[in-house]
């Protein structure tokens, strides 16, 4: 109930030794690639026609591949904290199977099944014209088939942390479950939902193996900024570095503008 | 869908799955060919052999491809998904990349397996490091690598860096980082070549401009570009 | 009760290594009140009710609609039960004003957010928080935030009322006007209510008839007079203030342990022998005269007790006095210290066990 | 406080349907590559002698970063949620750079700081004579730089949603905030670390980019499941089909068997 | 009080737009009751002292040690203070067992693991628990959970022991236990206590002395017999039980409103008149007789209260009428009757406003 800050309070050695030292290992190669950045090329780098295609791109996928996680990861994440059913534990551990799966061979595994020649995908493409592979609507599947992981597991430790009397409470005043989920269980869970989708977003930014084998890399369709500096990296080292740099400045900014907002929202 | 890569505009649009290495060149000559072929465009998907070797066989629309080794072709042939047999388009030979300035003072391979010389090499299974293999077999010499890379660029990048003090990459590799590496050519690189293949695809959606860009690519404006990036001819010509 | 009761349960759950396992009926307008002390199973019995805790055995049946019968697999889920409940904690939704929480029910219940609205609006006005409407739970203060919860329950106009110790953390001036408050909507709803408390006031100012829990198991039941007159239980003793002791009648002499006390009902067999703390008078040396009962005894305590000084004794029997302040002062009494105690007759009830 | 379930619960469909299809999401891949999986070479390729090292070595990295990421990282995410200082903001969205950084462009940024002419590496070096690049502290370096921020996060959104009056109570029974950090904070947000550590973990495993690039590939000493896996692809996409499924099957099997228990801790 | 006292403290805080300023001196071995409406500012005092919340003002300083002076720059967090709390909301710490919530405290201070808990396990059967020692919180009911509060607040032996409603959720008879036990303990420890409550039973047979509060400030002060007999504000006479009303006396009559009442005692100026309930009589007719102040009021409401009614009264002055039920019966009374009031002179006290 009170956040009231206590005052001067000293922050143990203990705590702060080790919390500088983890800020500083993830910090440190950030000042290493500030370091070897040649600032001088970066306006040019800019202004190449390609470049902010791919940021622009890169962006919208991973919005629409975190909302489709959002969408799908917390129901399930849901079933899992809240219905008790067999082979739950089995499902929650196939749930972090794309994250160990390397994301090239999860983009193999994607064609397999939505691919022209795929379990699902030959059915998609015979009944509706709907083919996946190299589309953009391709690179928000593999994004969001790499980044669901990340949302179920944050969403359901949220579940699982939060007070199932509210949902009682909710319950005897008349809400059903679906009501009870949406009006009750959710606004409660908000920070944790919050947190999930923050990872799910800044994983999806990040991705590039599922998506440069299922989705190719298509500059203006299909090609995320990962694929442009993966591209660069082919020549030029800088070039890849600056390119990173574009993405992490602005995936920054916005979760910077984001995050406080949201996680301070309940 | 309009975002589909098919024949409808004009002279059609040429889709040509290129390997990574090609990036530069096939930039370059997709815009020339456009040039001398106009109402065509040229869309290239750019990505590691093997990968696209996986995405033609799983059934992407693509009208060529052009490979980094004759092994990625193969899975791409044995398929069935080539039209006709492929050719080769240009080679690439290993060099010695070392630091500007060389200062190991790395003159062949026997150098490398001087104690204190930290190599890079890539790993037997892709190109590069079949090729380096042959290379330091004909040249009888035993070294351990730090690292086994999975391509050229990862050996190149801890050159670069200055993490190892050689690595056996391709001329092109050093050719496109002259501003910081130098190539030690050996007698032994000519055992140890890599031929880059390209094809017509038989689900070609526009096997008449994949074609013409296989020709073209192999014309002789094509090869100049080709070579000056470093690309060797292929011996039949 | 020539109409049938509303609500008729027979409630058998269980809970860890906790059995419980009552009856109760109450009756339509009627308000019962759930005494026991604590961990004797009256959370659990009201979770039953409102379908929190699925019954093991046993029925539930509320307007002659089963809610839950397990050996007919009738099970309704509490969502759809005419059931109210105010939480022993609150559980106020953190996220939602104090408004939205009292409103949320009446929107479950159909109706439109602006009605709701209206309706939670003037629920809070009913418990005099009208002005904090707006609030969030966390700048509630506690007994604000059991108040908000208090018209969340009652806004959904329930068939059966669950209070789980409603007004426990209400300051004594907001209490009164809440119990007002409370017997008012008491009086105005044709359901049933079943209200879980602690304080015999609440319960006799509130409830038409208490029921009294004890191990998960009904000890005692009845109105107020009857059970304030004859405590079946030591808790139910304690409660309504009387020392109350076991032991064998014949006429009007009742014998407990090497006691034989005198009384004024006449019985037969197992009996009851119940007095207040204050008809016992405690003297230095045995007292000649009226009082009957009289036996010598030791204090083991002393305590302050309201204006008066409650002291306990040990002895034959062990039993609490009262004494003023000035008697103890002139007995001057401490611990270890031995006295006689005597009791009225006329003051002493006897009744069957 | 209880978690005893309402007996013959109804999911609603409204949930039931997107986490159907979420896990479908989430599965049909794997069975496209069970599907594709040529069962009969798998003993040839588990006797393969370089596979069961990597297995090894990846478990054994992964499990390493996992616990580097846990000592630093569960102070660091104490420090953004209970501490305020000025640029927190900024600090808490620096955390998520390694996740949207591509894991190429992080090995070469761990090169920069670490590397033998790197801003620390150097000095690493000629002091003590560590180098890191081309060791397997280099992977578990690398895996944990990448891995860091998914515990970081997590733990975060845990104890921010966990009540601080406990802290509190605890402060007055004469536990100062270290005491209290280890005796009450941890205790309660258990199931938000256990999370974290999850999906570090399982981050940490799948690692490449950033191993590859900073750690190199030797076999027995730097080379892990997924570099073997990658290297695999190059010839032979069954045989990566193969291997990925055996990292997949175990990390499965060791996730299936540990998560109920913590989850179920506290 | 000669020595100086144990705790001597101006606190001044903010909480959102609420302002707390109050003094609080509280001797060794003292103990000190903060009464006050819901939201009053007690568990914010409480914080206070406790640490929990900075002052901006004021002073506080606890055997003779400055804990917290904001003009001096001195603060002392919580965990070097020698205070212990009992929270309003148990906070027990989920993930230990009633045992270990208990030891927590003295292992803090230094006993090693057996030691703390040999004193833990003391401590719980002191509050009758001893057999739940294994128990985690969610195991236990409402009332235990509180019990175990108490006693890991007991035993880190604190010099300023803070109790928020330390025996709210506990029902009678293991109230009057723990009650007894506290006063026992409060009685052995040198410490001062503070002790918030609503209750005001507990308060008078706990404390010493009372302190009341309301909207943050004190509004009256002093031990139970003259805080009971003049109470100084409307929450404080509905505690005690008291009809109050403020007007101007002159000599024995003191004029209320349109209300001229004579009292028993001789003031001048401004003054409060109190009365209890009981006192005042209802008639249906203009009464003749002893009776000096009598008026005509309107009945706007009638409860039970205990074994009597309690009649709300409007008109001149508003009051509340304790009468019996047979009173009540002849009477006829309905919210809207006329009646007339009678207060004894004999029976109604006036004191200085
Ligand atoms: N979640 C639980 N798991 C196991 N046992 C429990 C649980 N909750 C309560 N109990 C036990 O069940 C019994 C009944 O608890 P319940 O909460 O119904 O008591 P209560 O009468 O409401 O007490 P109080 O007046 O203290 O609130 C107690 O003995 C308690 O120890
Ligand atoms: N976290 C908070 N933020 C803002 N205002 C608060 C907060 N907590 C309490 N308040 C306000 O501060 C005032 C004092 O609250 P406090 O909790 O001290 O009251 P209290 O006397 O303990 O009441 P109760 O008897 O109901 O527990 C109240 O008016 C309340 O609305
Ligand atoms: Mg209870
Ligand atoms: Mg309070």
């Amino acid at each position: 109930m009170t956040r009231t800050p206590r005052p001067r309070q000293r922050v143990p050695l203990a705590l702060l030794l080790p919390a500088g030292l983890g800020l500083l290992f993830l910090v440190l190669p950030l000042v290493g690639l500030l370091a070897g950045t040649p600032w001088s090329t970066l306006p040019r780098r800019l202004a190449q026609p390609g470049v902010l295609t791919a940021l622009r791109l890169s962006l919208e996928t991973a919005t629409l591949a975190m909302l489709l996680c959002v969408a799908l990861g917390i129901p399930l994440a849901w079933l899992l904290a809240r219905v008790r059913f067999p082979g739950r534990r089995l499902i929650r551990a196939l749930v972090t199977v794309p994250l160990v799966l390397p994301p090239v061979v999860g983009g193999v595994a994607l064609l397999l099944v939505f691919g022209r020649r795929g379990l699902l995908g030959s059915w998609l493409d015979a009944t509706f014209g709907v083919t996946l592979p190299f589309t953009t609507a391709g690179v928000v599947l593999a994004e969001a088939f790499v980044a669901m992981p990340f949302l179920v597991i944050a969403v359901e430790g949220a579940l699982r942390g939060a007070d199932p009397r509210y949902e009682e409470a909710a319950a005897t005043l008349g809400a059903g479950r679906w009501t009870t989920f949406t009006h009750v269980t959710l606004p409660l869970v908000a920070p944790g939902v919050a947190a999930g989708a923050v990872l799910c977003w800044a994983r999806a930014l990040g991705e590039f193996g599922a998506t440069i084998t299922f989705a190719g890399n298509y500059p203006g369709r299909t090609q995320t900024m990962p694929l442009a500096v993966y591209l660069a990296l082919e020549t030029d080292l800088q070039a890849a570095i600056v390119l990173s740099l574009i993405l992490l400045t602005v995936s920054v900014a916005i979760l910077a503008g984001l995050r406080d907002r949201w996680v301070s929202a309940p | 869908g309009g975002d589909e890569p098919t024949a409808q505009d004009g002279g059609g649009r040429v889709t040509v799955f290129a390997a990574a290495s090609l990036t530069e060149s096939f930039t370059t000559l997709g815009r020339d060919f456009e040039a001398a072929h106009p109402g065509t465009t040229v869309v290239f998907n750019f990505a590691g052999s093997s990968a696209l070797a996986t995405q033609i066989t799983q059934g992407a629309p693509a009208d060529v491809f052009a490979a980094a080794s004759p092994a990625t072709m193969k899975t791409v042939t044995d398929a069935g998904d080539a039209a006709g047999a492929p050719v080769t388009l240009v080679r690439n030979q290993l060099v010695i990349a070392v630091p500007k300035g060389n200062p190991h003072r790395i003159a062949g391979l026997a150098d490398l397996a001087r104690p204190g010389v930290k190599v890079a090499l890539c790993a037997e299974q892709v190109p590069c490091g079949a090729a380096a293999k042959m290379a330091l077999e004909a040249a009888a010499v035993k070294l351990t690598p730090a690292t086994l890379e999975q391509d050229v660029k990862g050996a190149l990048a801890k050159v670069k860096l200055g993490e190892v003090d050689a690595a056996l990459v391709y001329r092109t590799d050093v050719r496109a980082a002259a501003a910081e590496l130098d190539a030690v050519e050996f007698p032994e690189s000519t055992r140890a070549v890599n031929d880059y293949p390209i094809v017509v695809l038989k689900r070609a959606d526009n096997p008449a401009g994949a074609r013409a860009f296989v020709d073209y690519v192999r014309s002789a404006a094509g090869r100049t570009v080709l070579t000056a990036a470093g690309f060797q001819a292929p011996p039949d010509q | 009760m020539t109409t049938p009761p509303l609500l008729d349960a027979h409630l058998v759950a269980d809970r860890g290594a906790f059995h419980l396992d009552i009856r109760l009926r109450i009756a339509a307008g009627e308000v019962v009140a759930l005494l026991g002390p604590n961990g004797a199973g009256k959370t659990t019995a009201l979770r039953a009710l409102a379908g929190l805790h699925p019954l093991t055995a046993g029925h539930l049946t509320l307007a002659q609609v089963d809610l839950d019968r397990p050996d007919r697999r009738v099970w309704v889920p509490p969502e759809r039960r005419p059931v109210g409940v105010v939480f022993q904690d609150y559980l106020l939704f953190p996220h939602l004003s104090a408004l939205d929480n009292v409103a949320f029910g009446p929107r479950r219940h159909g109706a439109d957010r602006r009605t709701a609205r209206a309706r939670a609006g003037n629920w809070l006005d009913r418990v005099g928080l009208g002005g904090q409407a707006r609030h969030k739970p966390r700048q509630l203060s506690g007994g604000q935030a059991q108040r908000v919860a208090l018209a969340r329950a009652l806004a959904v106009e329930p068939t059966l009322l669950l209070l789980d110790e409603p007004l426990a953390a209400l300051d004594a001036r907001t209490r009164l006007d809440t119990r007002a408050e409370l017997q008012r909507h008491l009086g105005d709803h044709p359901g049933a209510t079943l209200l879980v408390t602690h304080d015999p006031l609440d319960a006799l100012v509130l409830a038409d008839r208490l029921v009294i829990v004890e191990h998960g198991r009904v000890v005692q039941e009845g109105d107020a007079a009857s059970v304030t007159a004859r405590p079946r239980t030591d808790y139910v003793a304690r409660l309504v203030g009387l020392n109350l002791h076991r032991g064998r009648a014949d006429g009007h002499r009742v014998t407990v342990g090497g006691l034989t006390l005198t009384a004024a009902d006449t019985v037969h067999g197992d009996a009851f022998v119940a007095f207040p703390p204050a008809a016992v008078a405690l003297h230095p040396v045995r007292p000649d005269g009226s009082p009957r009962n009289v036996w010598p005894a030791t204090v083991t305590g002393v305590q302050r007790h309201g204006d008066n000084l409650r002291v306990q004794l040990d002895g034959p029997v062990a039993v609490a006095a009262d004494v003023t302040p000035a008697a103890a002062a002139q007995l001057r009494l401490h611990p270890g210290q031995p006295v006689w105690a005597a009791v009225k007759a006329a003051e002493t009830r006897a009744y069957p066990a």
